[in-house]
């Protein structure tokens, strides 16, 4: 049998499989989607070929599915990623209820990935879409939080974004008959101008709200920060990197490569996309700093930094394509980590809350060191795989003129230090506090997965050549032109080099310097004292007085950017909701109960058709 | 004894009358009676659908030996068969729903399955029938029957709602009666065949008041925006097997009715338009007041009669595309939502307060039926890989087609709304913090059974859509095919003179 | 008196009054507010209907159509039946239009055995 | 205000209903020529004599042509008798029993009654049993007989009818209908099928299976009206 076929049968049934074994015990639920997900990347890392195919009718519809170097890389993102975090939700979830709804759902969304992946036509892309949205849906509401509030934003935004695309679809099909991707960018040149632009737009909503651009990312940092966290991990590194997956074959393939799209169009829709990006990036930025809960903070960060690889993508150089989709991977990585880290801690702690806890590195000292590569990345600081990206990103924008782009881009990166170091510090560093003394190191499951990623990160930090050759090739696929690469060398423009090796051999020769000394020489002298062992001019502070440093962390700075963030986003589709439902509730009072009013509801109806016959009729 | 498509009328009838002198030999008969004759109607509609698809001509039965437009006749083509054969498996599927329906309480239940199966008749009557005027004597039975039902419960608000249904479906019989009686004047035959053949010779304004009548009449029963103000009540307040008799049963043949009527008997281009506008109206009118039901059956009556309003739509462009798409939805409709109401139900049931509020958390307590619930939500609104999804597919295509991107426009928002409402109920069943209640109305054996087979055609219909597509497509076909009725149903010129 | 006129005259009558008692039947149904006045509203429409069926099929100077030894020598006379099909439709919606009320009325007992009351207006528990 | 507006709205619907069959000219043959006719009723007038030996063409539409229909009003009575049975049912509580909710009558009424009733019974059998010969059938003699039982009703505050005998007639006839109707699709071919043999017009003993069938529908009409006025004219309490 087909490969493909058999990847996307293999998830779908060791999903329905861990729901009924369940039922048996459920140990066997999570054993099972595990193996199905572990069968179903060895069959993708081994058995597919660029040329694997597979074409049926269904319904009527000539669907198609395939592999390609561009999918590829998401792909393999996908499987990698996913087998991972589901290694380590084995662990997490022990003990949580209905094991089997959260498997069946896990494994449906991964399949659906997939399924996004592998398809080549637009339709059977918008039934895995749509699968993912109501599986990661499902997984949203599981913990019961907020009376599944957000759980049904996160689903009025997929549907708007589903819609769209559906609509599209529809439109496609009447206009060149066929809903073959393939089929669009070659055609896509002949729609007129307004079509195109309808088209465009419409598909880039339904990649927005995944990828959560500015104006329709409202039900993210909710909908992620309330998931499990192993899911949030999937949640934030491969579903958002649909809506990028996606948003890469509309504006390289579809927009760039199809002649005859309106040149006005397209710049007009990049730009403004890149600015959303760009906009995305601060704001998000911004907002993750004051938050003071780890899974909010990292939520709002997921954003942010996905607000850069838009903006990488939508300025459309080769460079930038190349930096956003390395962007992409190493976000994946570094995110997903940071939130299993915080599962991590959650799990063992018992909070997120960042004023709550302090000083977890001596408890949990493996996860600390996860966290610790993960955030380096995340803050783009030589030598991990993170600062390969931003240093293609920012060349790449500087090469291409988008002189206020990068202010932009250098504005939210700097900030991004705050939340890093808020991060950090929050949880890991700090002095103690007498609740988080029986804290116990996660246990294996869960940091043999992190740490596995956050080895990943470091080597391809040194290594980003790896990372390359793929994306080179996938980027070739879509229509780009070969880029050079070489797995230890970033070239840049100016034809200058950065042999990424020697970077990586410094600092970690200055960082093992370093520690051999501060260990050395702070041996015997260090004393670990408490929070309350403090004298405040004289006074003892009480038990119950929250003295963690995370207290009003960054409190200038939130005074600072207040202004800013006074009104945010959600208030105005709150009232934008409340005044509809209002609305509804106004027009369901037509039923007014009484049966007479009804009855002359019937004649009024007859009489406006007798007196307006003619015109309706004829 | 041949198969034949009497036996959809004449068997229940039988049925009904000896169930009286049944029930003094064994009480339990009562019940297993109409489960039988339903069970051997399934099996002449598999029969029959075999007979019309294997020779692709309609199955057309004389009644009392004459032909067409003397007698009155049955035709089973393939798409009236399609329809009667879903009413009679979705029939079947309610009564081993229903099967333990008031088990300690016999009288009743004697009432209650005779009149359920006349529901039954009178919705495959309306379907199967030939003449305009046989067409309304089934309407009234189902209208009866329907009254009744809705009344069955001994609390004042099913009377209430009873007597809202009487009232505004008296007022459809009546003005169908009128058209009836103009449409003989002027044509001076019954027999819809016939009717069609001679509409030309009618006077335009004439015409146009007599179709203006039906459609108000028809569209009564086919829950037409403003002439539904009955079906909130009527559906909310009918016990639960009922409520899924009235979605998957009674609406359709109402739309059918009103479809054939437009479709068949009257040439006037005009009323497709109409349908599309009054379809637009429908749906966005009911999906919006559902949004803020507390009543979860009052809901699912709201999103019913949307998506009627959605099927008229489908009708109303006219196309074969939109056709198909649009016999697509009154299939799916009618799995899905009986699923939602026999799911519902028992989730109703054990609330004392009827409000959706207090179903939260209810999942712990009814694995299945929210389980169940939920698979119909996520079918009715069209999520893919469920049922629901094919249709509204094949309808936006259709309306593609047409370049009414508008109302494809206007559908998928309408669409939002919906899966608000819906998502909002599942994720409160699953996920909410459990109130508790201590009534527990245990769901039967039979109920299992029946949401378990329907749930299962709504994967499979959503997995595999062809197994159902041919049938549809050769029914769309038949239904836009005026001509071929016409000449299928009455005999030929010479034998119309020789009688 | 002239025939035309003459005809006039008992066409406005027949229809006229047919079409007044579906009004007056519709008038009661819409406006008043006592459940068993509007069941009787009902019947009057029913009644005005049938009455409007009788009278479509009338033919002038027509004779029931009764193949009774007398029916058969008029027509053999000349005299013309009436036609008989609208007068058998009209059976089948007498009895219908019988079920229907006998239902409504059931009702209403029902309505009113609960609520103490049998006025329209007080009877909406079910809205919106 | 509310009147206004429904006066209006009546004043539309009857002057198109008034305009409408208006063109509907009174009296007009609408039947057309024996060669060419226009209607189905043409059609019966002209064939019904020879055809079904039926004299009542009326009946022979009602039993015959459309017999079907008249199947279908036969069910809706019965629906009409179950459904009010399931409106109106409540379960006897303790020290309950049925009580008709009209007053004693007078004496006058009462030997009336007693003394007409019979004649009303033979009335309605009359009608019914010739019901394919003169003017009248199933429905009008079972409405006579009802009739009465309605008078026995009101004259007598404790007359009941036993249901169980009700049941009975009304469940038999319906039957001995279908029976006819399946009959006539064994043996001739076609449901409701007149398979017996016609006799003499304008005999009693004429057109095939019409009379037994309008007797059936006779049976059914009488015990079913009767039903419906027990059911509506009784009430459960505990005096």
């Amino acid at each position: 049998m087909n490969n493909i076929v058999l990847i996307i049968l293999i998830l779908l049934g060791g999903g329905i499989l861990s729901y009924i074994l369940n039922k048996v015990t459920p140990l066997f639920a999570g054993l099972t989607a595990f193996a199905a997900t572990a069968v179903a990347a060895v069959l993708f890392f081994t058995g597919l070929s660029a040329n694997d195919s597979f074409e049926f009718t269904l319904g009527g519809m000539q669907l198609s599915w395939g592999i390609n170097a561009y999918s590829w890389i998401f792909g393999a993102m996908v499987m990698a990623f996913a087998f991972l975090a589901l290694l380590y939700s084995m662990s997490y979830m022990k003990g949580k209820d209905r094991l089997g709804y959260f498997y069946l759902n896990y494994s449906l969304s991964v399949m659906a990935m997939m399924g996004i992946i592998f398809s080549r036509d637009f339709i059977s892309l918008f039934i895995f879409w749509e699968i993912m949205t109501w599986s990661s849906f499902l997984i949203v509401v599981y913990q019961g939080l907020s009376e599944g509030r957000v759980g049904i934003k996160y689903m009025i935004f997929s549907a708007i974004g589903g819609y769209a695309m559906l609509l599209s679809i529809v439109f496609m099909k009447a206009e060149m008959g066929s809903v073959l991707i393939s089929d669009l960018i070659a055609n896509f040149g002949s729609f007129s101008s307004g079509n195109q632009t309808m088209v465009g737009i419409l598909l880039l909503i339904t990649f927005g709200v995944k990828a959560a651009v500015m104006p329709l990312h409202v039900w993210a940092p909710r909908a992620y920060a309330d998931s499990p966290m192993s899911y949030t991990s999937v949640f934030s590194g491969l579903l958002s990197k649909m809506g990028i997956f996606g948003m890469g074959i509309m504006l390289v393939s579809v927009f760039t490569q199809s002649k005859g799209f309106d040149a006005v169009n397209m710049y007009l829709i990049s730009s403004v996309l890149a600015w959303m990006g760009a906009i995305t990036g601060v704001m998000a930025t911004f907002y993750a700093i004051i938050q003071t809960d780890a899974k909010r903070l990292l939520a709002y960060s997921s954003i942010g930094q996905l607000g850069y690889i838009v903006m990488g993508l939508a300025i459309g150089t080769k460079l930038s394509v190349m930096a956003a989709l390395f962007l992409a991977v190493v976000h994946t990585i570094f995110k997903g980590t940071l939130f299993l880290v915080v599962g991590a801690v959650e799990r063992q702690a018992g909070t997120t809350d960042m004023t709550k806890l302090t000083a977890l590195i001596r408890r949990m000292p493996l996860t600390f060191v996860a966290a610790l590569m993960s955030i380096i990345a995340l803050a783009g600081i030589p030598p991990l795989a993170g600062f390969v990206g931003k240093w293609m990103l920012y060349e790449s924008m500087i090469v291409s003129d988008h002189y206020f782009l990068v202010i932009m881009a250098f504005l939210s990166s700097t900030a991004a230090f705050l939340y890093s170091y808020r991060f950090l510090f929050g949880i890991f560093l700090g002095q103690e506090e007498p609740e988080t003394k029986d804290v116990k190191e996660a246990p294996a499951l869960m940091v043999i997965p992190m740490m596995l990623l956050a080895g990943l990160l470091f080597f391809l930090g040194a290594f980003p050549g790896y990372l390359f050759e793929p994306i080179a090739n996938g980027m070739e696929y879509l229509g780009m032109g070969h880029i050079g690469w070489n797995a230890t060398v970033l070239s840049n423009g100016w034809g200058d080099h950065l042999d990424t090796l020697a970077v990586v051999n410094s600092i970690v020769i200055i960082f093992v310097v370093v520690f051999i000394f501060l260990g050395l020489k702070n041996r015997k002298k260090t004393r670990y004292v408490t929070t309350k062992d403090v004298h405040t001019s004289g006074e003892i502070p009480t038990e119950n007085e929250n003295l963690t440093y995370a207290v009003d962390f960054y409190k200038p700075f939130e005074r600072a950017i207040d202004p800013v963030m006074k009104r945010k986003m959600d208030f105005y589709y709150n009232r934008l909701g409340e005044g509809l439902e209002s609305f509804f509730n106004f027009l369901r009072r037509i039923y007014t109960g009484n049966g007479q009013t009804y009855a002359i509801y019937v004649i009024i109806f007859l009489v406006i058709l007798i007196i307006f016959s003619k015109q309706i009729f004829i | 004894m041949v198969i034949s498509p009497v036996h959809y009328i004449a068997l229940p009838l039988l049925a009904a009358f000896l169930i009286p002198l049944f029930a003094k030999i064994n009480k339990e008969l009562v019940r297993i009676i109409p489960g039988l004759v339903l069970a051997y109607l399934s099996a002449v509609s598999i029969v029959l659908m075999q007979k019309v698809v294997n020779t692709g001509q309609p199955v057309i039965e004389t009644l009392a030996g004459w032909q067409a437009p003397w007698g009155i006749n049955l035709v089973f083509s393939a798409f009236t068969g399609f329809l009667a054969t879903l009413m009679t498996f979705m029939a079947l599927l309610i009564w081993i729903y229903s099967y333990r329906f008031k088990k300690i309480d016999s009288e009743p239940a004697m009432k209650y399955y005779i009149l359920f199966m006349m529901l039954v008749t009178g919705s495959t009557g309306i379907v199967l029938t030939g003449d305009i005027f046989n067409m309304f004597v089934f309407m009234e039975i189902t209208a009866i029957a329907a009254y009744s039902l809705t009344a069955f419960y001994r609390d004042r608000d099913g009377a209430e709602a009873g007597f809202k249904y009487l009232l505004i479906g008296s007022f459809a019989s009546a003005f169908v009666l009128l058209a009836i009686l103009l449409l003989y004047t002027q044509v001076g035959t019954l027999n819809m065949a016939q009717i069609a053949e001679r509409m030309h010779t009618v006077p335009t304004g004439m015409k146009i008041t007599i179709l203006v009548l039906f459609v108000t009449g028809l569209g009564i029963e086919a829950e037409m925006f403003p002439l539904n103000g009955w079906a909130p009540d009527a559906y909310s307040q009918s016990p639960g097997p009922v409520g899924a008799t009235f979605a998957a049963l009674v609406v359709k043949a109402g739309v059918y009715s009103l479809i054939r009527v437009i479709f068949t008997l009257f040439d006037i281009h005009g009323a497709f338009d109409f349908l599309v506008i009054m379809g637009i109206i429908t749906l966005v009118i009911s999906e919006f007041a559902a949004m803020k039901q507390t009543n979860l059956k009052r809901m699912l009556a709201y999103s019913s009669i949307g998506q009627m309003g959605f099927v008229l739509i489908a009708f109303g462009i006219g196309t074969k595309e939109a056709v198909f798409g649009a016999l697509f939805l009154m299939f799916n409709h009618a799995v899905i939502k009986g699923l939602l109401f026999m799911s519902g139900s028992y989730l109703v049931y054990n609330t004392p307060s009827k409000d959706i509020k207090d179903m939260a958390g209810i999942g712990r307590k009814f694995p299945f039926m929210t389980f169940f619930f939920a698979l119909g939500a996520f079918a009715i609104v069209g999520l893919p890989p469920f049922a629901g999804f094919w249709s509204k597919l094949y309808i936006l295509l259709a309306a593609a087609d047409e370049a009414m991107l508008g109302l494809v426009a206007i559908i998928l928002m309408v669409s939002i709304v919906e899966i608000v409402y819906y998502f909002r109920v599942v994720a409160k069943l699953y996920w909410g913090k459990p109130t508790d209640n201590e009534v527990y109305h245990k769901p039967t054996f039979g109920g299992y059974i029946s949401m378990t087979i329907l749930a299962g055609v709504i994967l499979l219909v959503g997995f595999y859509p062809d197994v159902i597509t041919g049938f549809i497509d050769r029914a769309a076909d038949t239904l836009l095919d005026k001509g071929e009725y016409i000449s299928n149903v009455l005999p030929k010129v010479q034998e119309l003179v020789n009688m | 008196m002239d025939p035309v006129l003459y005809n006039k005259i008992v066409s406005i009558g027949i229809y006229g009054s047919a079409i007044g008692l579906i009004l007056i039947g519709l008038y009661a149904v819409l406006v008043k507010k006592h459940l068993t006045k509007i069941v009787i509203g009902l019947s009057i429409i029913d009644s005005g209907i049938h009455l409007l069926f009788i009278a479509v099929g009338f033919i002038k100077g027509g004779t029931a159509p009764i193949f009774s030894p007398k029916g058969i020598e008029l027509v053999n006379q000349g005299t013309a039946m009436v036609d008989p099909v609208p007068q058998a439709l009209v059976l089948t919606a007498i009895v219908i239009g019988f079920g229907v009320t006998a239902v409504a009325l059931s009702l209403v007992i029902r309505l009113y055995r609960h609520q103490h009351t049998a006025k329209i207006d007080h009877i909406k528990s079910l809205k919106w | 205000m509310k009147k206004a507006i429904v006066i209006l709205l009546l004043a539309v619907v009857g002057w198109v209903l008034v305009d409408t069959f208006f063109q509907v000219n009174f009296g007009e043959s609408r039947l057309g020529e024996l060669e060419q006719q226009k209607t189905v009723g043409a059609f019966y007038l002209n064939n019904t004599v020879e055809k079904l030996t039926v004299a009542n063409v009326v009946t022979a539409i009602v039993v015959n042509y459309r017999g079907f229909d008249t199947l279908g009003e036969v069910t809706v009575l019965f629906l009409a008798a179950a459904g009010l049975g399931s409106i109106l049912y409540r379960r006897k509580e303790e020290g309950e029993h049925d009580v008709m909710v009209l007053n004693n009558s007078s004496q006058l009424l009462q030997t009336g009654a007693r003394l007409i009733f019979p004649a009303i019974l033979v009335l309605g059998v009359y009608v019914f049993i010739h019901g394919h010969l003169t003017p009248g059938g199933g429905f009008q003699g079972g409405a006579i007989i009802a009739t009465g039982f309605l008078l026995m009703f009101m004259a007598y505050k404790d007359y009941h009818v036993s249901h169980n005998v009700l049941t009975w007639v009304e469940s038999l006839a319906g039957v001995l209908f279908v029976t006819v109707g399946i009959w006539g699709l064994i043996s001739g071919g076609s449901f409701l099928e007149n398979v017996l043999g016609t006799g003499v017009l304008n005999d009693l003993v004429s057109g095939g299976v019409v009379p037994i069938i309008y007797i059936a529908v006779g049976f059914k009409v009488a015990a079913e009206l009767t039903g419906v006025l027990e059911t509506l004219l009784n009430f459960k309490t505990k005096k």
